[in-house]
């Protein structure tokens, strides 16, 4: 685009024209359009009604947070013009380890949660900077650690799900309580209004906009992802940003993975199979370019909405799975079409 | 499978509370139920929906909704809250993972909604009635099947399912002990996740190991049907024994009808039966907690005959 | 046309001059097994404004990225005011007190001007930036550069004119006393280009000392205090401008005497090759009045039609919209030997015979990744390629014949062209269009950053073509070039054709007086 | 290099100076260490010697000529700065009606084979299609592609194997023949000494590098993914091209999906699950780079010995589920390493 002259700017008052001009064509206000679209179908097909019940639009949420979560590291990895992989087995690693130290070990959540925090930002760090140092390709690292995490799941987990049976020497099985801040994550607020579990997916919303709108960090992802080398001609640590987008990406798919944990009551080491590719559809449904340099947590908002209203509807209206799949594939891409505009 | 059912908890003997009581005090229907099923991709899985169907149209005044929560605990636990919601008369599930769903079903039940549990079981008794077969035992029969074809000695290949899953790991258990103690060594085992193609792959890196396979002992009927593919290709199908389980009409029986497979252990799906106990409920009649399943094994001597009953009382 | 500039050589040497800022010694720096530097030495003093001059490769970018931490030297020293430094990084570099306004532009396309100004020296407070302040200094700093553009809007909207200006701000934002400028006006115009002297009057005399890289004499002798020449990457000479007039600066530069351009040839009156009518190209987004405004004009057979015009002046969309870039958005009726074609694709464009050569290398003419051969047959490849096969040896023949004629230098036509000087690269890009034989040639700043010696040959190219009948639009937005090399000027504002000279009646003077809107 | 002024632009003994210079660094060099290192692993660990056969050689080479085949056309998409997640699910599509047209509807191969290429070329071409004249990322809209042929794969199949056990009208099922041309696909040649598969393997990695290295397509291939704007500028007719490499990476998932069937001798529309992966890290692993405009076929092929030897080792070795996953995720970055230099 740069280099393809435009319109003359020159024009009397250019910003307040400008601002307007801006809001109308933003990506947000498309990503809304394919919201909209889709609760649309809600309200045709409603499923005996269900869709007009709150808690439909509550448990709806719920299960978008997950997902949600995952996307919010990936907005931040994407937006460097990166993309995580690895997100769902990180997310089957930490789910392991923490049911592991909570239900086996019988930990403090305080000292469970940090550690499996720590797991995975520390996974999520590696691939970051081998990327930056080794200039391994994102896809193909993540990849790699992709297949790693879920293979150090299943070690860790010895190959059977994490749960309140617990094995007992003579090969019996003996029912252990399941820990109390399981049940607190998977519990709800506010006079059973809203679950913990999305609670915490606003948080990482909140975070994520934070470091991506106000921190100087954040005007350096998007300077990597638009164009790197004018990044590091102007000084910024490049390889430092990477290993912070990464990271964070990581601490996110840890936190999903603490939620799936407590929502399952166990660990599974197989969980989180091919979450990459949700997480990933809905960055994109949002409006942020896989090119890196654009977009915003905002929009990965909307996407995750999107995609959970999607969820629901074909299943409250028990679409058969083939249904369900087509129906998704074409909704994809006539969502995004509303947004073509800006790809 | 039993692995997941904790020790702790007392098997209850007597019969449910009568949950039909709670639900609307018709006795003649129409009914709706809620069937939710853990994973379609698994053709097992996908016969169970086909009996349920099957069954559910000879009593018209039954209507079934199936939901797929495609592998997806978390899926699968939103359906049994839909169904709540949208207020079924019945849920038949075959839950993914006990623990997950034990609280999901359990709300059900206090919702006043009878939920029978197919194939894996949910931890505790907050259910209205548990259908299932046993994998252990089956791994067991075959083991002693295996071991009185082979005379108590021989190499045997053992292809695993998906050994994070329950049932792969019980099969596995069963078998084990069966040939605890005899001559039979396993040269080989490869976990090929239920899946054919990966059966054949390992089942070629088995025969590229070693010239002496007697038997291949694989968790699933396809796993069981890649090995002798692979076999075959090697020109060696005919000195080898091919077990499976499973044992559906148009794979496992089929194979063995064939001769390409010398036995296979039927896991039945209990579909029908889930439809029979559920019109009990549903008509307010008692029903015992607990239905184990028999299962039958298929040779190629008894597969035109339908096969014969093993282990537990049907 | 150099002599008349060196009279009116720039205000002498402050007396903060003389204060060492800046010695590089003994610098030499290799890619692969090419000697790029070669025990250069050169040294900078404040207040004084040094031109660095040489031929396309010669490693002036190459010297001063060293100086910016970008590369890291083989050998040599580098002292900032006395102090033994070793930049290895442009952060480094920046805490040096350097800033470099490099040649390729570094802007992140997506990003707002205000964030590319501040990219990496945020004005923030424990890490939050403060958004309001910055997007008011951004402001004032462009004020101050003359260009009216609102510091929000996003940097890959603007064209390649007013980014430039804004690498330029992003420089001055932060005080350094070091302040390197790589062809800082490759894509400026005239009233840009003072506004940028300006700055730099005030900065010299602040005692800030300037590294100038240009390939525009004119621009060396009113800037330079001291000149620099390097070629094929070893010092030929440094010394003060007084002593180095023109033809000697040239002769070091070139290593050879050069040429001199021919007296204009006389323009062969041919009949109308290209006519233009009504061209109108609406903008990008609706809302915003059309870039081009009704615009008709026509060329004649061996003639050469420049197209002057600030920046914003809508030629370059005029080019696109006739070449077929700009799709739907742009109307209006061509006829091309008098024949109407519709210019609806470039492809369509390329095969009646209309060549484009844009304003930007990097973003639209090169294919980075390719090789010199690629790039240069890419515009043309059914000439080598009969029935889709693809023969290399009449890949390797064109591209030898075209590269020849254009005296390009590259170690062989498989080097990609990543690695190729500025002057060199776009001499692969009039390679690329020569081999499509065109009839009409739309040539958008053909000679941005290429040197003294190329750009003779690149003007002798254009006569020649003009001899051979070819119809040629220029669009250039240097003046001495504009008036030299067209038969007749048209002068576009804001998107309208506000005046048309001939050869002859054209005065800088009354040029700018249109370009400025006037009539 | 930056030659005397009257030195020719080609000037012979530089060329071939410089032309040692780039065989010597030449990515299919670096390509080939990586496939060395796995083969080294392969003799250390040879699982009793089986490494030493010829035939463990010949089946490894059968087991990757699917990957091989999706990860051709994975390579033309990816050279034009594309990516194509959906050859998995067309694989299935068409294992699927492949076997539906041969074993059910028993259609001569001479139909039922053209018909199969001409769906898998269909999906490929209409996801090329809307990716270029629509403006849709190729990598959101392959995702949708992906979900839809899978769930199309389902409808056709009616959610079941497709094999060659036909339900009678009664539920009951009988046996039918496993069709001649599936035999004949499964089967070996030249003196039992390599798979039919493998052969259509190479056969498409013959027609992918005429493609890629002799047309002028394949120039217009690599100078879209190398500077889309140029290449239009340039005249290159960038939609029909866009259209060509998605229809041709169709095309090749056809051929693998007919492959497939013939192996299985059934149609299962689970087949390919997460197949694209392997096919990317197989193009990958080559040195072809995701970002566009550089790589091709040969470094494909040596990609696909690379995976498939890994496989095969870890195979023939019997190393269990989670280790086999661990081992691998380090051996791909070890891989890649060798070819930092180009990435
Ligand atoms: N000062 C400015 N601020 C913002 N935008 C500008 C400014 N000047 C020009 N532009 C942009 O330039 C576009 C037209 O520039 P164009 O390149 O067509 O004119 P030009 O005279 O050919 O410029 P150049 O000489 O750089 O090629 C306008 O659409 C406008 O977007
Ligand atoms: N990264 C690189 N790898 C290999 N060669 C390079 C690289 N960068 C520059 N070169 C070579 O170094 C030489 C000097 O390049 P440099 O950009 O310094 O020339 P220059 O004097 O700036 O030319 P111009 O006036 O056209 O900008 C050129 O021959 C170029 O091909
Ligand atoms: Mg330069
Ligand atoms: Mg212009």
């Amino acid at each position: 685009m740069a280099g393809k002259p435009d319109e003359p700017a020159l024009s009397t008052k250019p910003a307040t024209l400008s601002e307007l001009r801006r809001l109308a064509a933003h990506p947000a206000t498309t990503a809304l359009f394919a919201l909209l679209l889709v609760l649309l179908l809600g309200f045709i097909f409603s499923g005996d009604g269900a869709f007009y019940k709150w808690t439909t639009h509550r448990d709806a949420l719920r299960q978008a947070s997950v997902f949600g979560i995952l996307a919010c590291g990936m907005t931040l990895v994407i937006i460097t013009a990166g993309i995580d992989l690895s997100v769902g087995s990180v997310l089957a690693l930490v789910a392991v380890c923490f049911s592991l130290f909570s239900i086996h070990w019988r930990l403090t959540p305080w000292l469970a949660i940090p550690a499996c925090l720590a797991i995975g930002t520390a996974c999520g760090a590696v691939s970051g900077g081998i990327i930056a140092k080794l200039r391994i390709q994102p896809f193909i690292m993540t990849l790699a650690m992709m297949v790693f995490a879920r293979g150090l799941a299943k070690t860790v987990s010895g190959g059977m799900k994490v749960s309140t049976a617990v094995a007992n020497d003579d090969g019996t099985y003996r029912y252990v309580d399941v820990p109390q801040i399981f049940r607190m994550i998977d519990s709800r607020l506010l006079g059973d209004n809203i679950s913990v579990v999305s609670l915490i997916f606003l948080v990482c919303v909140a975070v994520s906009w934070i470091l991506l709108a106000r921190l100087r960090w954040g005007r350096y992802l998007y300077a990597i992802g638009g164009n790197e080398e004018a990044a590091r001609l102007s000084g910024v640590p490049v390889s430092a940003m990477k290993v912070l987008a990464y990271g964070a990406a990581g601490l996110f798919s840890a936190v999903a993975g603490l939620c799936q944990a407590a929502q399952e009551q166990q660990g599974d080491p197989e969980a989180g199979t091919a979450y990459e590719l949700t997480a990933i559809a809905i960055v994109v449904i949002g409006g942020t370019n896989l090119m890196g340099g654009r977009g915003g947590i905002g929009l990965t908002l909307l996407g995750t909405l999107t995609i959970g209203y999607l969820e629901k509807i074909l299943s409250i209206n028990a679409v058969p799975e083939a249904g369900r799949l087509m129906l998704t594939g074409i909704i994809i891409v006539a969502a995004v079409l509303l947004q073509r505009r800006r790809a | 499978g039993k692995s997941e059912e904790p020790t702790g908890t007392p098997p209850t003997t007597q019969s449910a509370e009568p949950a039909a009581s709670e639900a609307e005090p018709t006795t003649t229907g129409p009914w709706t139920i809620g069937m939710s099923q853990c994973n379609l991709g698994e053709p097992w899985r996908e016969q169970m929906n086909t009996d349920i169907e099957q069954a559910a149209l000879k009593h018209d005044e039954l209507e079934v909704i199936f939901k797929d929560a495609s592998n997806d605990t978390l899926k699968q636990r939103a359906h049994v809250e839909e169904f709540v919601a949208a207020g079924v008369d019945l849920i038949i599930i075959s839950p993914k993972e006990a623990q997950p769903l034990t609280e999901p079903v359990a709300k059900a039940i206090e919702a006043g909604i009878p939920v029978i549990v197919l194939d894996r079981r949910v931890i505790g008794d907050r259910y209205t009635c548990f259908i299932g077969a046993d994998n252990v035992l089956i791994g067991r029969e075959a083991g002693k099947w295996i071991v009185d074809q082979l005379g108590g000695a021989g190499n045997v290949v053992e292809l695993k399912g998906l050994m994070t899953s329950t049932p792969g790991q019980d099969r596995h258990r069963g078998f084990r002990e069966a040939i605890e103690g005899t001559a039979i060594d396993i040269i080989f085992e490869a976990d090929m996740k239920w899946l054919e193609p990966d059966a054949r792959k390992e089942m070629e890196s088995a025969l590229a190991r070693s010239g002496e396979i007697d038997l291949v002992y694989a968790h699933n009927d396809p796993g069981a049907h890649g090995a002798y593919l692979a076999a075959k290709a090697a020109g060696r199908e005919d000195d080898i024994m091919f077990v499976g389980i499973d044992a559906l009409p148009h794979e496992g029986v089929m194979y063995v009808k064939q001769g390409i497979m010398d036995a296979t252990f039927q896991y039945p799906t209990g579909g029908a039966e889930a439809i029979d106990i559920a019109l009990t409920i549903l008509r307010g009649e008692e029903v015992p907690k607990e239905i184990t399943l028999g299962s039958r094994v298929f040779t190629q001597d008894n597969v035109d005959a339908g096969g014969e009953p093993i282990g537990g009382e049907s | 046309m150099n002599e008349i500039h060196q009279s009116e050589s720039r205000h002498a040497p402050t007396d903060a001059a003389g204060a060492a800022l800046l010695a590089m010694t003994g610098i030499g720096k290799s890619f692969g097994r090419h000697r790029v530097l070669d025990d250069v030495d050169f040294d900078l003093r404040a207040g004084e404004v040094h031109v660095l001059a040489g031929e396309n490769g010669a490693g002036k970018s190459t010297l001063i990225r060293i100086l910016g931490g970008v590369h890291q030297p083989d050998g040599g020293s580098i002292r900032i005011a006395g102090r033994l430094v070793r930049p290895r990084s442009p952060r480094e570099a920046a805490g040096f007190g350097v800033a470099i306004i490099h040649q390729e532009l570094s802007l992140a396309p997506a990003m707002a001007v205000t964030d590319n100004i501040f990219l990496g020296r945020e004005r923030t407070s424990g890490g939050w930036v403060r958004f309001g302040e910055q997007r008011a200094a951004a402001g004032r700093l462009l004020k101050r550069l003359g260009l009216e553009v609102d510091p929000g809007r996003l940097v890959g909207e603007l064209p390649i004119a007013a980014q430039q200006m804004i690498e330029i701000a992003k420089a001055l934002a932060f005080d350094a006393r070091i302040i390197v400028m790589d062809e800082p006006t490759s894509a400026l115009s005239e009233p840009e280009v003072e506004r940028l002297f300006a700055r730099i009057a005030d900065l010299t005399t602040r005692g800030c000392g300037i590294i100038y890289i240009t390939h525009k004499l004119e621009e060396v002798y009113r800037q330079a205090d001291r000149i620099t020449v390097l070629r094929d990457g070893r010092k030929i000479i440094t010394a003060p401008a007084a002593e180095l007039p023109a033809p000697a600066l040239i002769r070091h530069m070139v290593g050879r005497e050069l040429v001199e351009h021919p007296v204009r040839r006389e323009p062969v009156a041919g009949e109308v090759r290209f006519r233009v009518e009504h061209c109108t190209v609406r903008a990008a987004s609706r809302g915003r009045p059309p870039v081009v405004d009704d615009v008709s004009f026509e060329v004649k057979r061996g003639e050469i039609l420049g197209i002057g015009g600030l920046q914003g002046s809508g030629a370059s969309d005029l080019l696109w919209g006739l070449f077929g870039a700009h799709g739907r958005r742009a109307t209006g009726r061509v006829k091309l030997d008098g024949r109407p074609v519709a210019l609806r694709s470039p492809r369509r464009a390329i095969r009646r015979g209309v060549a484009l050569l844009t304003n930007d290398r990097k973003q639209s003419g090169l294919v980075l990744s390719m090789d010199v051969a690629a790039n240069a047959t890419l515009a043309s490849m059914p000439r080598i390629s009969p029935g889709t096969w693809l023969s290399r040896r009449r890949e390797l023949e064109l591209t030898a014949a075209s590269t020849k004629t254009l005296h390009l230098r590259a170690a062989s036509l498989r080097q990609p062209v990543a690695t190729l000087s500025g002057g060199n690269q776009q001499k692969v890009v009039l390679a690329k269009w020569l081999n499509t034989r065109p009839r009409v040639m739309l040539l958008d700043e053909p000679t941005r950053g290429v040197d003294v010696g190329a750009k003779r040959e690149i003007y002798q190219l254009m006569d020649e073509w003009a001899r051979a009948g070819h119809a040629i639009v220029l669009i250039t937005s240097e003046l001495p070039e504009l008036l030299l090399m067209s038969d007749r000027i048209m002068v576009m504002h804001r998107g309208r054709l506000t005046a048309m000279f001939d050869h002859d009646e054209a005065t800088p003077e009354r040029v700018l007086h249109a370009a400025m809107g006037g009539s």
